[in-house]
């Protein structure tokens, strides 16, 4: 496909203009490619073009052991990177039968609900970039730095904490570091109500409320997850619904969030008040936290060996949304077939919706709040857009020029 | 009004002190690195017995088995993931506290 | 001093100042953001790099337009503030009023989306009908703020003699008159848009319309807009500040004779001006759209200069 | 006279950022690159949004199919003199997603790339530190 990103494409029509949104545009990080059409200011149509990140991520898995797969898994996102690992180790502990102790589901938890924290807090952030509140941005950011040095001082990376591994997890809390989570929460927790404040600052205000109004129906038929479906009253929690790692022990700490409005604020609003649900959860880890070991003795060699041929669904709820694996073995210590199904391409279907009739301005604003990140998102089939025809390439051809170029 | 309130802040900070880490500008100065933290690869050949494990489960096909039995890492290609050093029967790679892997030349990154 | 060597001075004087005031805007919003932020001659540094770099004009623009509109759009955005300057310098006038020089302005953001959208993207066309909406909402309430006036206090719209006016009187116009205070606040209230920094820098948000007009402008046409953007910024504080806020009439005649000081008295209380127009809003606010834009436009500012007209025409 | 242009571009890099298809991680360290903790505009950097306005383009991601033509696209259209830095491992070297169809990357056997952050993501300092380093060898 040849660039179109900032190029311009005047309709036949004549007020009819056709802008590309990206993939190439400062608002989003990521590459999404938006085919707006707009009459004046006015948005009439909405196309979503995917596939820019698109890096075969699920193929490549399947050409490589667990032990690689899973730090693979890890990279199809840096948001929520633990999440994913949680969900595929997960699966394959369901295959295996290998019980994690009590310790490691608990610190998979905190490391989930700190990366909640940390991943709504950025988003908060990008909004209020979006509407050209940098300094607020910046407070946000820098907020979040907080949790990010807590990261790297409990697993070493800022980004990509490698903490799970088949059947616990690598890196265990020391009592000085559950000391300075106790201190960091509570200033976290100070700055939220700052940052609440602040979103409800006259001119923030006048940019968020009542936009991009999903309703409830539309947003059950569209299967919508995440703070985006409870942003429009969708009661629906992976964490209550189908509690896994700890979240069974925590049922009593954290409520759902739900907002009924549906807006763009709503949606804020959902992830403001879920870092608080969120900061409960993890001072109810910290409570309770069992004693006894992280890991299971045996080395990764011998655990992948035990990992007999099978297949698992496994469901976490990532900051965005319900995210789900489907994991098959092939019981030789590899995998048959790896699919995921992220939060993000589930919400993607509102977007068209939630942006007709409204004004350029908010084509930003909007899309930020369904928090798209792409990363995750960009698969589906290999269309071949300068001859429009579909090249669905088959799995066997797919893996064996997989593995001929991973030789090299 | 709520303005007033990011007003007030923002006021404040001109007349702070920035919280602004001078790397780079003042020597010495950064944001502390923890002692887990994941860097560079450090490997000591004398400990390594050759046993290819990390090689096994490295997924960034970093490691290269050598001639003499041992291996060389292509660190340009390292995701410090750590699962190298986790295997390692000897101890022989250690993630060093060293993040500032910038450099000119991709070659120069091999480490033996 | 003579009003035409204080001309001639004047004209790469402006540009420097400009830039001096941007680097502190940009230094101050840093600040306020708990940054470091870039060093204050960073403007400086920015221009000596855009004019170093490499011509690109899009396959889609029209040439001359696309090249001459920056160069027209510094031109006069320079007119307009060595005309303002030399007449605070030397304290006559040689060519043009407060009119002339108002219309530069808008005549520098004129040619500037004029040459953006001449580039044929999509995003400055936006841009360009985004600006010329908000040039009718802040231009009107501007230049009524000004003419008001014309129907009360200064003997003419030339800014010499409306210096002069407040030295004798020996204040400020703000203060003399309850009508001067209203036109002096739609003035104020009108510098952001016509600075266009945020709340009201709808026509360049980067991240609606990535700079609009600005999107193919490269290398030297950047520097070129750059600096018209910021001579813009600096007249319109500098301007506020002789008109409404002569501070120096404080000292009596003894500013007429001592015209260095006053200048410098003059910049210092532009600069204060710009730390509240720009740099504050552009700090502590978000973004407006368009229409909530022009509602705040039509509403507060034209209100304002409107009944500072009537007020001075009943001699208030 | 040259010294001064030479100096006016090392002290004004204005950073363009490309996400070839990475995972974000990079994405999300380069803009905390800017946020107040680390602060690249004290060197002078912005994060522009038009590549005519860029001096430096910061590369994250393995370069995946569909954003190879984007890459060179984007690269022809920042006005000379530009800097390539490659941000995080998948864009130095396209590991771990090396073997995939989807990857023609990494960045350098594309584009010529001028200065190479290696890290997973590497920290928002070795990014400042490898944009510094960039813009001192080339603009010198
Ligand atoms: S979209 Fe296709 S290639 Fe990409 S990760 Fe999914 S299955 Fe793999
Ligand atoms: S693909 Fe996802 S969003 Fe679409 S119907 Fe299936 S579950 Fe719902
Ligand atoms: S939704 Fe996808 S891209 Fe976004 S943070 Fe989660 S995994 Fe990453
Ligand atoms: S083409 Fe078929 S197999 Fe491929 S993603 Fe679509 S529905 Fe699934
Ligand atoms: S840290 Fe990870 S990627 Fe790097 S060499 Fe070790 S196993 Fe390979
Ligand atoms: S696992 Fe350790 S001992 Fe074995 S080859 Fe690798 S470095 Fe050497
Ligand atoms: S280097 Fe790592 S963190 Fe950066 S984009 Fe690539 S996979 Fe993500």
């Amino acid at each position: 496909m040849i660039e179109r990103g900032i190029e311009k494409e005047v309709e036949v029509e004549y007020t009819r203009l056709r802008i590309h949104f990206g993939p190439v545009h400062p608002a989003l990080k990521e590459p999404v490619s938006l085919r707006v059409f707009v009459k004046g200011e006015e948005v009439v149509d909405v196309d979503i073009v995917l596939g820019h990140v698109h890096r075969g991520i699920e193929s490549l898995a399947e050409g490589r052991n667990l032990a690689q797969a899973l730090y693979l898994v890890e990279r199809i996102c840096g948001i929520c990177s633990h999440s994913h690992t949680t969900c595929f180790t997960q699966a394959l502990e369901e295959i295996s039968g290998i019980k994690p102790s009590e310790r490691a589901l608990y610190l998979r938890t905190l490391i989930f609900e700190m990366e909640r924290i940390h991943s709504h807090l950025l988003l908060l952030g990008i909004m209020a970039y979006e509407v050209g509140f940098d300094t607020l941005f910046m407070f946000t950011w820098h907020v979040r730095e907080r949790i990010l040095d807590l990261f790297e001082k409990i697993t070493g990376n800022r980004i990509h904490h490698a903490m799970n591994t088949i059947g616990g997890v690598r890196w265990d809390l020391t009592p000085e570091m559950v000391k300075e989570l106790d201190a960091c929460l509570g200033e976290i927790e100070k700055s939220i109500k700052y940052i609440h404040d602040a979103f409800m600052d006259k001119t923030v205000e006048k940019r968020t409320y009542g936009l991009g109004v999903l309703d409830h129906s539309r947003a059950i038929k569209l299967c919508v997850v995440g703070p985006t479906a409870r942003g429009s009253g969708v009661n629906i929690d992976v964490r209550r619904d189908h509690p896994y790692a700890a979240y069974n022990d925590m049922k009593e700490v954290f409520s759902v969030i739900l907002r009924k409005d549906g807006d763009v604020y709503a949606r804020t609003e959902v992830r403001l008040l879920e870092i608080l649900e969120s900061i409960n959860i993890i001072r109810m880890v910290l409570d309770r936290l069992p004693e006894g070991s992280i890991r299971p003795e045996e080395n990764i060699f011998r655990l992948m060996r035990k990992i007999q041929e099978g297949e698992a669904v496994s469901l976490v709820e990532a900051p965005r949304g319900e995210l789900l694996y489907f994991v098959k073995t092939d019981g030789k210590g590899g995998l048959r077939r790896l699919k995921v199904r992220t939060p993000t391409f589930s919400n993607l279907a509102c977007l068209k919706h939630v942006l007709v009739g409204h004004e350029i301005a908010d084509i930003p604003v909007i899309v930020a709040s369904i928090d798209p990140c792409l990363s995750c998102t960009n698969r589906v089939t290999i269309i071949n857009r300068e001859n429009g025809e579909l090249n669905v390439v088959g799995m066997d051809t797919l893996r064996r020029r997989v593995r001929k170029k991973w030789m090299q | 009004m709520r303005v007033g309130k990011v007003f007030r802040d923002a006021f404040r900070s001109l007349f702070r002190k920035p919280v602004t880490v001078e790397y780079i500008t003042k020597p010495g100065k950064m944001v502390p690195v923890p002692e887990r933290f994941r860097g560079r690869i450090s490997y000591d050949r004398e400990t390594c017995i050759g046993c290819l494990l990390c090689i096994r489960v490295c997924p960034g096909g970093v490691i290269l088995s050598t001639e003499e039995g041992k291996v060389a890492f292509n660190i340009s290609r390292c995701i410090l993931c750590g699962q190298c050093a986790e295997v390692c029967p000897k101890g022989a790679i250690k993630l060093s506290s060293q993040f500032e892997i910038v450099t000119y030349n991709k070659e120069e990154l091999t480490i033996k | 001093m003579d009003a035409v060597v204080a001309f001639l001075i004047s004209i790469p004087i402006s540009p420097l100042l400009s830039l001096l005031f941007e680097g502190i805007d940009r230094k101050l919003h840093a600040r306020m953001q708990k940054r470091i932020g870039p060093p204050v001659l960073q403007p400086f540094y920015d221009l000596i790099k855009l004019l170093g770099k490499e011509r690109i004009i899009p396959a889609t623009a029209s040439t001359r337009i696309f090249e001459i509109m920056p160069m027209v759009s510094t031109a006069s955005s320079l007119l307009g503030a060595s005309i303002l300057l030399s007449n605070i310098l030397s304290n006559s006038n040689i060519v043009g009023d407060l009119i002339l020089i108002i219309y530069l302005l808008a005549m520098s953001s004129i040619a500037l989306i004029v040459g953006g959208s001449a580039s044929g993207n999509p995003y400055s066309a936006i841009g360009f009908s985004r600006k010329i909406s908000m040039m009718i909402a802040y231009e009107i309430p501007m230049l009524i703020a000004v003419i008001s006036m014309a129907f009360g206090p200064s003997p003419s719209l030339a800014v010499s003699s409306i210096i002069e006016f407040q030295v004798s009187r020996g204040l400020p116009l703000v203060a003399s008159r309850l009508s001067m205070a209203l036109a002096a606040a739609a003035f104020l209230l009108c510098i952001p848009a016509a600075a266009s920094v945020v709340p009201f820098d709808i026509p360049e948000a980067k991240t609606e319309i990535i700079y609009g007009f600005l999107i193919e402008y490269g290398g030297p046409y950047l520097a070129l807009a750059k600096v018209s953007k910021s001579v813009l910024n600096f007249t319109l504080t500098l301007l506020a500040s002789a008109i409404f806020l002569y501070i120096p009439s404080l000292l009596g005649e003894a500013a007429l004779l001592n015209l260095g000081l006053s200048l410098f008295l003059c910049l210092i209380v532009s600069l204060l001006i710009m730390f509240i127009t720009i740099t504050v809003p552009r700090t502590v606010l978000a973004r407006l759209k368009v229409g909530q834009a022009l509602k705040f436009y039509w509403v507060l500012p034209l209100t304002l200069s409107f009944s500072s007209i009537i007020l001075s025409a009943v001699n208030l | 006279m040259f010294r001064v242009i030479s100096r006016g571009r090392i002290k004004s890099p204005w950073i363009f950022h490309l996400n070839t298809g990475s995972c974000n991680g990079c994405d999300i360290e380069v803009v905390a690159a800017f946020t107040p903790r680390y602060d690249l505009e004290r060197f002078g950097c912005l994060l522009v949004g038009s590549p005519r306005h860029a001096d430096v383009l910061l590369v994250t991601g393995p370069v995946t199919r569909q954003m190879l033509p984007r890459l060179i696209r984007v690269y022809e259209q920042i006005p000379e003199p530009k800097v390539v830095v490659a941000v995080g491992t998948c864009a130095s070297s396209g590991s771990p997603f090396l073997g995939s169809e989807m990857i023609e990357g990494p960045a350098d056997r594309i584009i010529p790339v001028d200065a190479y952050v290696v890290g997973c993501p590497p920290r928002p300092e070795a990014i400042v530190k490898g944009v510094v380093m960039a813009v001192m060898s080339k603009f010198r």
